[in-house]
C-alpha cells in the first residue's frame, strides 16, 4: 500500500472520477449515501433557509427604521421576528457548519471512507427536509408569532398562529440533528485511520465531537418539550398553563435546558473552523492543541449547567440564580482559553491574508465582543437591566453572526476548492469579507447602546428618541446584506467559470489536502496511515515546499 | 449511480463477509460502530423520557397527595401484571440474542415470536386500562365523556363558578387576588355566594370525574401537606373538591403522556421485531453476524427499563396511605 | 427622553440603586476594553510583523506552554468571579425589598398595566409615585407573561400568571420616565407601556386626591383615551385592534352580537365603557374590561366628548365593520381564556380603610371582590 | 490488505472495544437475572402497601426507586451486556443518567428554594 506520507499533493492529481461526476441523475443525488454529496445537498437547502431568514431580517430592519409600526402591522412584525429567529436558529445555524462542512470533512480528516452510518446520514437530511418543509408550509399558512422561545402560556393558549405545525417541524428537525451528532460520535470512535490517534485529529473534528455530545444530550429535551407544548395546545393539558394548574416557569427550564447548550451547538463548530484557519494560515502548529481540544469538551459539558441565566428575572429563586450565574462565569473560561491560544498561534507564524483568514481574524474580534457582552448578561445584577432589551439582541448576533456565521463563511471559502474543485475570485472574496465586517458592526454595535438605554426587544414600534441609533443599525444591515449577497454571486460564478483547483492550493498538511479536488467518491484509494501530528508543517511531513515553490503553484 | 459505484469500487481488494458495509474495514469495526451508535441512541432516549420525568418530579413534589389519589385509582394488578409481562419479554429477547450468537436459527425465531406476543400482550393490557379509565370518565380533556356534573357543597365550591358558565374555571383561576385570599384562609368576601344555590362544576373540556378528596383530608389531619398543597387544594380554608380534582387531573395528564410515549416505543419495538423475525427466518443471522438482533435487543431492554421506573412511580406511590383504589 | 445626562445615549439614573448597576456596567466595560485592546493589538502586531514574506515558508515550531495556559485560565477565572460577585450583590439589593416600603399592586393584562395604590387609587399604564420613598410593587398578570420594566430605575421583573413577583425601587429624581413591557406577550406587546411619574410628596398627595389640569374636555378625553386609560391599546383607530374602530361611531347604528341594532348615543357610549359586556358589538369578543370605578363622571364626559370628536371620515358603518381575528381565541374551541379574564378584572371600589390596613403585611393585591362580577349575562 | 487491519487495530487507543468476539451470556445466568427481576417486582409491590413514611417522609418512594434502580442495573449489566462491554459503553450509560440527574437537580434547586407559586387553579 502506498504510504500517505509520500503523497506530494502540490500536483494536480488527475482523477478519472470524483464524487461530483460520479452520476448525474437526480436519483444519484437523492439516494446517495456519500457523505460528500449529502453535504452538498445540505449546502443548497441550508443556503435557501439562510436567505429566507435574511429576508426576514431585512424586513425587521426596514420596519425599525421608523419608530411607528408603519411598514408592517404589529401582528406581522411579531411573526416576522419569530420566523426570522426560528429559521435562522433551527434551520440555518444549527445545521450550518456540522451538516455541511462537518459532514464533508470529518470522514476525510480522519482518513475514513465515509461516516459510520451513511444511511442514517441520508435519513438525517430527509428529516431536515421534512421538518423544514413542514415549517415552511406553516409559514405559508400564516406563520407563528410566539418568538423563537415559545414561552408558555402565550404559546400554549393565547397565540392563534401555527404553533403546532412549526413545533412539529422543529421536532422532526431535532431528530435530524440528533442523528447527525450520533453519526459523528461513532465515526470519531471507530472510523479513524491507522495512526490517527485522538490527539492527531484536527481540532475541527474535536469541536464536532463536542458539538455532537450536546446534540445527543440536549436535543431530545426540546423534542419532548415541544411535544408537551403541542399536547397542551391540542388538549389543554395543564402542564404549563397556570390557569389549569400548570407552571409556565417549568417550560422555561425545559426550553433552556436545551437552548442554552444549543448556543454551543451554534458556536463550537465555528470554533473548530477557526482553529483550522488560524493554524493553517499561519503555517504553524496551533498553540496549545490539547487545551483547545479539551476546552471544547469543557464547554459542551459545562454548557449544560448554566441555562438558568436566561431566567434571572423570570421568578426563578435567587438561590438558583446565584448558582447559574456562577456557572455561567465558569463556562466563559474555556472560551477565553481558546481565544488566547488562537492569538498566540499567530506569534511567529507566516501569516497569509487570504479570504478565509480575513474571516478568521474577523471572528476573533467579533466573538470577543460577543463573548464579553455575554459576561455582562451573566452578571445577575446587570442582567436585570439588560435582559429582554436590544443589548441581548446585540450580544447574540455578535456571537451567532459575528461568530458562527463568519466562521461558516470562512470555512466555506477555505474548503470551497476542495468541495467543488474550483477557485473563487480572491478579490471579490476579500472585498465581501470586509464589507461583512464593517456592515456587521454598524448593524449591531448601536444595538448595545440602544439596549442599555432600555429599548425592549420584540418591539414593532419604539419611542422616538431611540430612532437615531436604529437608523444606523438599518444602514449597517444594508451594507451587511450587500456583503452577504456577494459571495452567493461570485461563488456561484466560480462553479462555472472558476479555475480548476489544485489538490492542495495552500500546501497544507491536513489529510483533506492530500486527496484530489474534488475528492474521489471513496475519499482515499487506500486507507491512509497517519504518521504526523495535526498541523505538522515540518519538512519531514512529505510536503515538498521546494518543489511547490519551483513549480510556482499559484493559489489565487 | 453513486452508491453503485461505491460498492463495485470497493470490493476489489477486500474480502467481504456477508453483512459488511462498504465503509467499514472489517466486522469488528462494524459491530463496534453499531453498538456505540445504539448506545448513543439510548442516551438520547434517556433524555427524551427524562424531560417527562422532570415534569413528573416537579408536580409530584408540589402535589404528592393529589398524585397519590390519582395513582391509587390505577389498577395495581394490571400494572404489576404488565411489569411481569415485560420482564419475561426481556428474558425472551435476551435469549433471542443468545441463540443468534450461537447460531441457532429456530430457537431464535421462537424467542422473537414470544417476545412479540408478550409485547402485544402488554399493549393489550394498556388498551384495557385506557378503556377502563375512559369509561370512568377520568381521561382528562377528551371531552367525549358523558357530561355528568359533579355536585358539591355550595360553600366549598369557590363561589365564583356560575352554573353552566364555561368560563367559570378561568374566571376563578385568573382572579388571582381572590385566590390569594384563600391562601390566607380568611373567609371569603361578602359577594361570593350571591345567588349560587347549587354549584355545578362544568369542565369546559369534558368532564374529568373526581370526587374523592379523602387523601387530602388525611394529609391535612396528619399535617403533612406541602406548601403548594396548602394553597392548591383549598378554598376559603376548606378542601375544595374542584381544586383538588384539578391537581389529580395533572397526574392523569402526566400518566397518559408517559405511558402513551412508552406505548409508542413498544409499538416501534414490535415493528423492529417483525423485521427481525423476517430476517431471522430467512437465516440472515449467523454466529458472525448478529448485530441487528443485538441492537434491537438493547432497544427492547431499554423500553423495559423505562417501564421498571414508570410502574412504581405511577402505580405504587400512594398505596401506603391505605386509602386504597376501588 | 430625559436625556439630561452628559454621556450621550445614556439613560437617566433615577433610582437609588441605579448607580450600582451603572458602576457594574462600567466595570465590565473596562474589563472588556482591556481584553479587546490587548487581543486586537496583539493580532495587529502579529499580523504585520509575521505576515508571510516568502511563499510557503513555515512558521516557527511552537507547541504551547503550560505556564501560559495556566496563567490565562486563572486570570480570567478570577476576573469572572469578581463579575459574579458584583452581579450577585447588586441583584440581591435589587430583589430584597425593604420592610417598610410603600406597597403598590400591579396587574399586567394584554396589553396594559393596571396599578392600584394602597389608598385605593387606580391607574392604567401610569404609575404615580412620590420621590424618595421606597416603593414595592407586588405584581401578577391575568393572562400571559409580561415584564415590568423602568429603564431609568434599572430594574425589571417578569409578571407570572398564578404567582406574585415583586420589585422595589426608590426613585431619587422627580420626572417622567418610560415604563415598558419587556416580556413578549403577543400582538400589542410594543404598545404595552406608559409613564412613571415621580413627584414631590406634596404633588403626589395632590394627585392622590384627584386634581385635574385645565384641558378642554376633548383634549382631556384624548389624554384619557390614549394614555391614561389605555383605550387606544384595543381601539387602535383601525380595524386590526381587538376592539372596534371608534371613529364615527357616535350617532351611528351599531349591530350587536345579539342581532339587535342600537343607536350609539351618549348613553350607549357610556354603557359601553362602564358595562361593556352588556352590549357586545357584532364580531368582537367580550374582552373589554369595565371601567366602572376607574373613571369619574367627569372623565366619562371627557371620553364621550373625545369619541364624538373622532368624526366620521371612516365611512364604514358599524354594520359593515368586521371583526379582527381575535388573537386570543383558542384553537381548541374551548372556553376563551380571555373572556373569563376580562370578566375577572372588575375593578373594586376603592376602599381606603381596608386597603390601608393591608399595607406592608399583606402580600395580596387589593380586594377585587367588593363588587359582583358582571352578572347581567 | 490484511496488515492494514492489524495496524488499524493497533493504532486505536481503544482496541479492547474492537475484539470481535462478543461475550455469550449463558442461559442459567439469564434465568438468574430474570429471577431477581421477578423478586424485585413482587417486592416493590408488597413494600408499596406498607407505610414506611413514618420513618421519614418519602421513605416509600425511596425504597421503590431503589428497587427499580437495582432492577435496572441488572437489566443493563446482563441483558444489555454492559458487564462485558468496553469502557466506552459503561461511560455512555453512566453519562446518560448523569445528565438526567443534572436536569433533575438543577431544575429542583429552583423549585425547592422559592415559593411554590400556586395560588389558584
Ligand atoms: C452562538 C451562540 C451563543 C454563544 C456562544 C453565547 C455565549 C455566551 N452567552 Fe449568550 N446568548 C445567545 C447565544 C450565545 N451566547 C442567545 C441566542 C441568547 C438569547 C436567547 C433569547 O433570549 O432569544 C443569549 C443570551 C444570553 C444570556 C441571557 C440574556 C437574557 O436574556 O437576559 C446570557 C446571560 O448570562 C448569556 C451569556 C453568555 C455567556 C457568558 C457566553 C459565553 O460562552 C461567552 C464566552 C466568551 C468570552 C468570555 C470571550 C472570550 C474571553 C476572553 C477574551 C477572556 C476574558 C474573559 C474573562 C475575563 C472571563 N447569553
Ligand atoms: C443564526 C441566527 C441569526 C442570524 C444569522 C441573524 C441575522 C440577522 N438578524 Fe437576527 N435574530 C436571531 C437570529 C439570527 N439573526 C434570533 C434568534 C432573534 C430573536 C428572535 C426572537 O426574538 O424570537 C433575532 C432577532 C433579530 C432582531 C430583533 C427583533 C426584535 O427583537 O424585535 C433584529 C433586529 O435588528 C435582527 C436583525 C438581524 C440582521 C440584520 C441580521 C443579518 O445578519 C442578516 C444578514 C443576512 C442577509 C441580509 C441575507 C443574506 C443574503 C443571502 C445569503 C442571499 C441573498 C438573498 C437574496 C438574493 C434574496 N434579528
Ligand atoms: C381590552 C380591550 C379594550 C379596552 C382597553 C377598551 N376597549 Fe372598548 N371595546 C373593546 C371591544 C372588544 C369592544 C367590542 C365589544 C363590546 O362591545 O364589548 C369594545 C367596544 C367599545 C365601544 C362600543 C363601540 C361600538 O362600536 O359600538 C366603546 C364606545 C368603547 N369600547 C369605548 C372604550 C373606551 C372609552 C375605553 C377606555 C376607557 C375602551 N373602550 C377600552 C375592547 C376594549
Ligand atoms: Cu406585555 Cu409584553
Ligand atoms: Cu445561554
Amino acid at each position: 500500500m502506498q504510504n500517505a506520507s509520500a503523497i506530494n499533493s502540490a500536483e494536480y492529481i488527475e482523477k478519472p472520477t470524483n464524487y461530483l461526476n460520479n452520476g448525474y441523475t437526480i436519483k444519484s443525488w437523492l439516494l446517495t449515501k456519500d457523505h460528500k454529496r449529502i453535504a452538498i445537498m445540505y449546502l443548497i437547502v441550508v443556503s435557501i433557509f439562510f436567505m429566507m431568514g435574511g429576508l426576514y431580517a431585512a424586513t425587521i430592519r426596514l420596519e425599525l427604521l421608523t419608530p411607528q409600526s408603519d411598514l408592517l402591522q404589529t401582528q406581522t412584525y411579531n411573526k416576522v421576528f419569530t420566523q426570522h429567529g426560528i429559521l435562522m436558529i433551527f434551520f440555518f445555524l444549527i445545521p450550518s457548519i456540522p451538516a455541511i462542512l462537518g459532514n464533508f470533512l470529518i470522514p476525510i480528516m480522519i482518513g475514513a471512507k465515509d461516516l459510520a452510518f451513511p444511511r442514517i446520514n441520508l435519513l438525517s437530511w430527509y428529516l431536515y427536509m421534512i421538518g423544514g418543509m413542514l415549517t415552511l408550509w406553516a409559514l405559508m399558512q400564516g406563520g407563528v408569532d410566539t418568538g423563537w422561545t415559545f414561552y408558555a402560556p402565550y404559546s400554549t393558549q393565547f397565540s392563534n398562529s401555527y404553533v403546532m405545525a412549526v413545533g412539529l417541524g422543529i421536532f422532526i428537525n431535532g431528530f435530524s440533528s440528533i442523528l447527525t451528532g450520533l453519526n459523528f460520535i461513532v465515526t470519531c470512535h471507530t472510523m479513524r485511520a491507522p495512526g490517527m490517534t485522538w490527539f492527531r485529529m484536527p481540532l475541527f473534528v474535536w469541536a464536532h465531537y463536542a458539538t455532537s455530545l450536546v446534540m445527543i444530550l440536549g436535543t431530545p429535551v426540546i423534542a419532548i418539550t415541544i411535544l408537551l407544548l403541542a399536547a397542551e395546545r391540542l388538549a389543554r393539558i395543564g402542564i404549563f398553563d397556570p390557569a389549569i394548574g400548570g407552571d409556565p416557569i417549568l417550560f422555561q427550564h425545559l426550553f433552556w435546558f436545551y437552548s442554552h447548550p444549543a448556543v454551543y451547538i451554534m458556536i463550537l463548530p465555528g470554533m473548530g473552523v477557526i482553529s483550522e484557519l488560524i493554524s493553517n494560515f499561519s503555517r504553524k502548529k496551533i498553540f496549545g492543541y490539547e487545551f483547545i481540544a479539551f476546552s471544547s469538551i469543557a464547554i459542551a459539558v459545562f454548557g449544560f449547567l448554566v441555562w438558568g441565566h436566561h431566567m434571572f428575572v423570570s421568578g426563578q429563586s435567587i438561590y438558583a440564580g446565584l448558582v447559574f450565574s456562577f456557572l455561567t462565569m465558569v463556562v466563559a473560561v474555556p472560551s477565553a482559553i481558546k481565544m488566547f491560544n488562537w492569538t498566540a498561534t499567530l506569534y511567529k507564524g507566516s501569516i497569509l491574508f487570504d479570504t478565509p483568514m480575513l474571516y478568521a481574524l474577523g471572528f476573533l474580534g467579533l466573538f470577543l465582543i460577543g463573548g464579553l457582552t455575554g459576561l455582562f448578561l451573566g452578571s445577575m445584577g446587570l442582567d436585570v437591566h439588560l435582559t429582554d432589551t436590544y443589548f441581548v439582541v446585540a450580544h447574540f448576533h455578535y456571537v451567532m453572526v459575528g461568530g458562527q456565521v463568519i466562521a461558516y463563511l470562512g470555512g466555506i471559502h477555505y474548503w470551497w476548492s476542495k468541495m467543488t474543485g474550483k477557485m473563487y475570485s480572491e478579490f471579490w472574496g476579500k472585498l465581501s469579507a470586509m464589507l461583512v465586517f464593517v456592515g456587521f458592526n454598524l448593524t449591531f454595535f448601536p444595538q448595545f447602546i440602544l439596549g442599555y438605554q432600555g429599548m425592549p426587544r420584540r418591539y414593532a414600534s419604539y419611542p422616538e428618541e431611540l430612532q437615531v441609533l436604529n437608523i444606523f443599525s438599518t444602514a449597517g444591515a444594508s451594507v451587511l446584506g450587500v456583503g452577504l449577497v456577494m459571495p452567493v454571486i461570485y461563488l456561484t460564478h466560480s462553479l462555472i467559470w472558476g479555475k480548476d483547483a489544485p489538490a492542495n492550493p495552500w500546501m497544507l498538511p491536513g489529510l483533506e489536502w492530500r486527496i484530489a479536488s474534488p475528492p474521489p467518491t471513496e475519499n482515499f484509494e487506500t486507507t491512509p496511515i497517519v504518521t504526523w501530528e495535526a498541523y505538522d508543517f515540518s519538512d519531514e511531513n512529505g510536503l515538498d515546499m521546494e518543489e511547490a515553490r519551483r513549480k510556482n503553484i499559484v493559489t489565487v | 449511480m453513486a452508491t453503485h459505484a461505491i460498492d463495485t469500487h470497493d470490493t476489489h481488494d477486500h474480502y467481504h463477509p456477508p453483512g459488511l458495509q462498504h465503509q467499514f474495514e472489517d466486522m469488528g469495526q462494524q459491530q463496534e460502530s453499531a453498538s456505540i451508535g445504539m448506545w448513543m441512541f439510548l442516551v438520547q432516549e434517556i433524555m427524551f423520557f427524562g424531560g417527562m420525568f422532570t415534569v413528573y418530579l416537579v408536580f409530584r413534589s408540589k402535589f404528592p397527595m393529589a398524585f397519590a389519589a390519582g395513582s391509587n385509582h390505577l389498577n395495581v394488578y394490571w400494572g404489576a401484571g404488565n411489569t411481569v409481562v415485560l420482564i419475561v419479554s426481556s428474558l425472551t429477547m435476551a435469549l433471542a440474542v443468545h441463540y443468534a450468537q450461537t447460531g441457532k436459527r429456530m430457537a431464535q425465531v421462537v424467542c422473537i415470536i414470544l417476545t412479540m406476543i408478550l409485547g402485544a400482550t402488554f399493549l393489550g393490557v394498556k388498551a384495557i386500562e385506557y378503556a377502563d379509565k375512559y369509561h370512568e370518565g377520568i381521561v382528562p380533556v377528551t371531552g367525549l365523556n358523558l357530561r355528568t356534573a359533579l355536585h358539591t357543597e355550595p360553600n366549598t365550591a369557590g363561589g365564583s363558578h356560575v352554573p353552566g358558565d364555561p368560563d367559570s374555571l378561568e374566571k376563578s383561576s385568573l382572579d388571582a387576588p381572590s385566590s390569594a385570599e384563600n391562601q390566607r384562609g380568611t373567609s371569603g368576601s361578602a359577594s361570593n355566594s350571591a345567588g349560587h344555590v347549587e354549584d355545578e362544576y362544568v369542565n369546559p373540556n369534558g368532564n374529568f370525574l373526581w370526587t374523592d378528596t379523602s387523601l387530602a383530608e388525611l394529609a391535612q389531619k396528619e399535617d403533612y401537606l406541602t406548601t403548594a398543597e396548602k394553597v392548591g387544594y383549598f378554598s376559603n380554608g376548606q378542601i375544595d373538591a374542584n381544586k383538588f380534582r384539578d391537581k389529580v387531573r395533572i397526574f392523569y395528564y402526566i400518566y397518559f403522556m408517559m405511558t402513551g410515549l412508552h406505548a409508542l416505543h413498544m409499538i416501534i419495538g414490535l415493528g423492529l421485531m417483525a423485521w427481525l423475525l423476517w430476517k431471522a427466518w430467512s437465516g440472515a443471522f449467523t454466529a458472525d453476524y448478529f448485530s441487528p438482533v443485538e441492537m434491537s435487543g438493547l432497544y427492547w431492554h431499554f423500553v423495559d427499563i423505562v417501564w421498571i421506573f414508570l410502574f412504581p412511580l405511577l402505580y405504587l406511590l400512594g398505596r401506603h396511605f391505605g386509602a386504597g383504589g376501588h | 427622553m430625559q436625556n439630561t445626562s452628559w454621556v450621550p445615549f445614556f439613560p437617566e439614573q433615577a433610582s437609588s440603586f441605579a448607580w450600582q448597576i451603572d458602576a457594574l456596567y462600567f466595570y465590565l466595560l473596562a474589563i472588556s476594553a482591556f481584553f479587546i485592546v490587548v487581543i486586537v493589538a496583539a493580532i495587529f502586531y502579529f499580523g504585520v510583523r509575521y505576515r508571510e514574506r516568502e511563499r510557503y515558508t513555515n512558521g516557527a515550531e511552537i507547541h504551547g506552554s503550560i505556564a501560559l495556559e495556566t496563567f490565562w485560565s486563572i486570570i480570567p477565572f478570577i476576573i469572572s468571579m469578581t463579575i459574579f460577585l458584583g452581579g450577585a450583590i447588586v441583584y440581591y439589593n435589587q430583589y430584597r425589598p425593604p420592610a417598610d416600603a410603600m406597597e403598590i399592586y400591579v396587574v399586567g393584562k394584554q396589553w396594559m398595566w393596571k396599578a392600584q395604590h394602597g389608598s385605593g387609587q387606580r391607574e392604567i399604564n401610569e404609575l404615580h409615585i412620590p420621590v424618595g420613598r421606597q416603593i414595592k410593587l407586588t405584581m401578577t398578570t391575568e393572562d400571559v407573561l409580561h415584564d415590568f420594566f423602568i429603564p431609568a430605575f434599572r430594574t425589571k421583573t417578569d409578571v407570572v400568571p398564578g404567582r406574585y413577583t415583586t420589585i422595589w425601587f426608590e426613585p431619587t429624581k422627580p420626572g417622567k420616565y418610560r415604563l415598558y413591557c419587556a416580556e413578549y406577550c403577543g400582538l400589542n406587546h410594543s404598545g404595552m407601556g406608559g409613564w412613571v411619574y415621580v413627584m414631590e410628596q406634596r404633588d403626589f398627595d395632590n394627585w392622590l386626591s384627584g386634581n385635574v389640569s385645565g384641558q378642554t374636555p376633548v383634549e382631556a378625553g384624548r389624554d384619557l383615551f390614549e394614555n391614561k386609560l389605555g383605550c387606544a391599546s384595543c381601539h387602535q383607530g383601525n380595524d386590526q385592534g381587538r376592539g372596534p374602530n371608534l371613529a364615527g361611531v357616535a350617532g351611528k347604528e351599531v349591530r350587536l352580537a345579539s342581532g339587535q341594532t342600537v343607536v350609539a348615543d351618549d348613553e350607549y357610549l357610556r354603557n359601553s365603557i362602564l358595562n361593556p359586556t352588556g352590549q357586545i358589538v357584532e364580531g368582537y369578543q367580550p374582552i373589554m374590561p369595565t371601567f366602572k370605578g376607574q373613571v369619574t363622571e367627569e372623565q366619562l364626559v371627557q371620553l364621550i366628548a373625545y369619541i364624538k370628536s373622532l368624526g366620521g371620515n371612516t365611512t364604514t358603518g358599524a354594520t359593515t365593520r368586521t371583526a379582527a381575528t381575535n388573537s386570543s381565541t383558542m384553537t381548541t374551541g374551548s372556553a376563551p381564556v380571555n373572556g373569563g379574564a376580562a370578566d375577572s378584572m372588575t375593578p373594586p371600589k376603592a376602599d381606603r380603610g381596608s386597603a390601608v390596613n393591608n399595607q406592608g403585611s399583606n402580600p395580596n393585591a387589593p380586594e377585587t371582590r367588593s363588587e359582583p362580577t358582571n352578572t347581567n349575562r | 490488505m490484511a496488515h492494514t487491519h492489524d495496524e488499524h487495530k493497533n493504532n486505536l487507543d481503544s482496541h479492547d472495544e474492537h475484539s470481535g468476539a462478543h461475550h455469550i451470556v449463558s442461559i442459567p445466568l439469564y434465568l438468574m437475572v430474570f429471577g431477581i427481576l421477578m423478586v424485585g417486582t413482587i417486592l416493590t409491590v408488597l413494600v408499596a402497601f406498607v407505610d414506611l413514611d413514618h420513618i421519614f417522609p418519602g421513605a416509600n418512594t425511596l425504597v421503590a426507586l431503589t428497587i427499580a434502580f437495582v432492577k435496572m442495573t441488572f437489566v443493563m449489566l446482563y441483558f444489555m451486556h454492559v458487564k462485558y462491554s468496553s469502557k466506552l459503553i459503561w461511560l455512555t450509560a453512566i453519562a446518560g443518567f448523569f445528565w438526567l440527574a443534572i436536569m433533575f437537580a438543577y431544575t429542583m434547586q429552583d423549585y425547592l428554594t422559592r415559593s411554590q407559586g400556586v395560588f389558584n387553579g
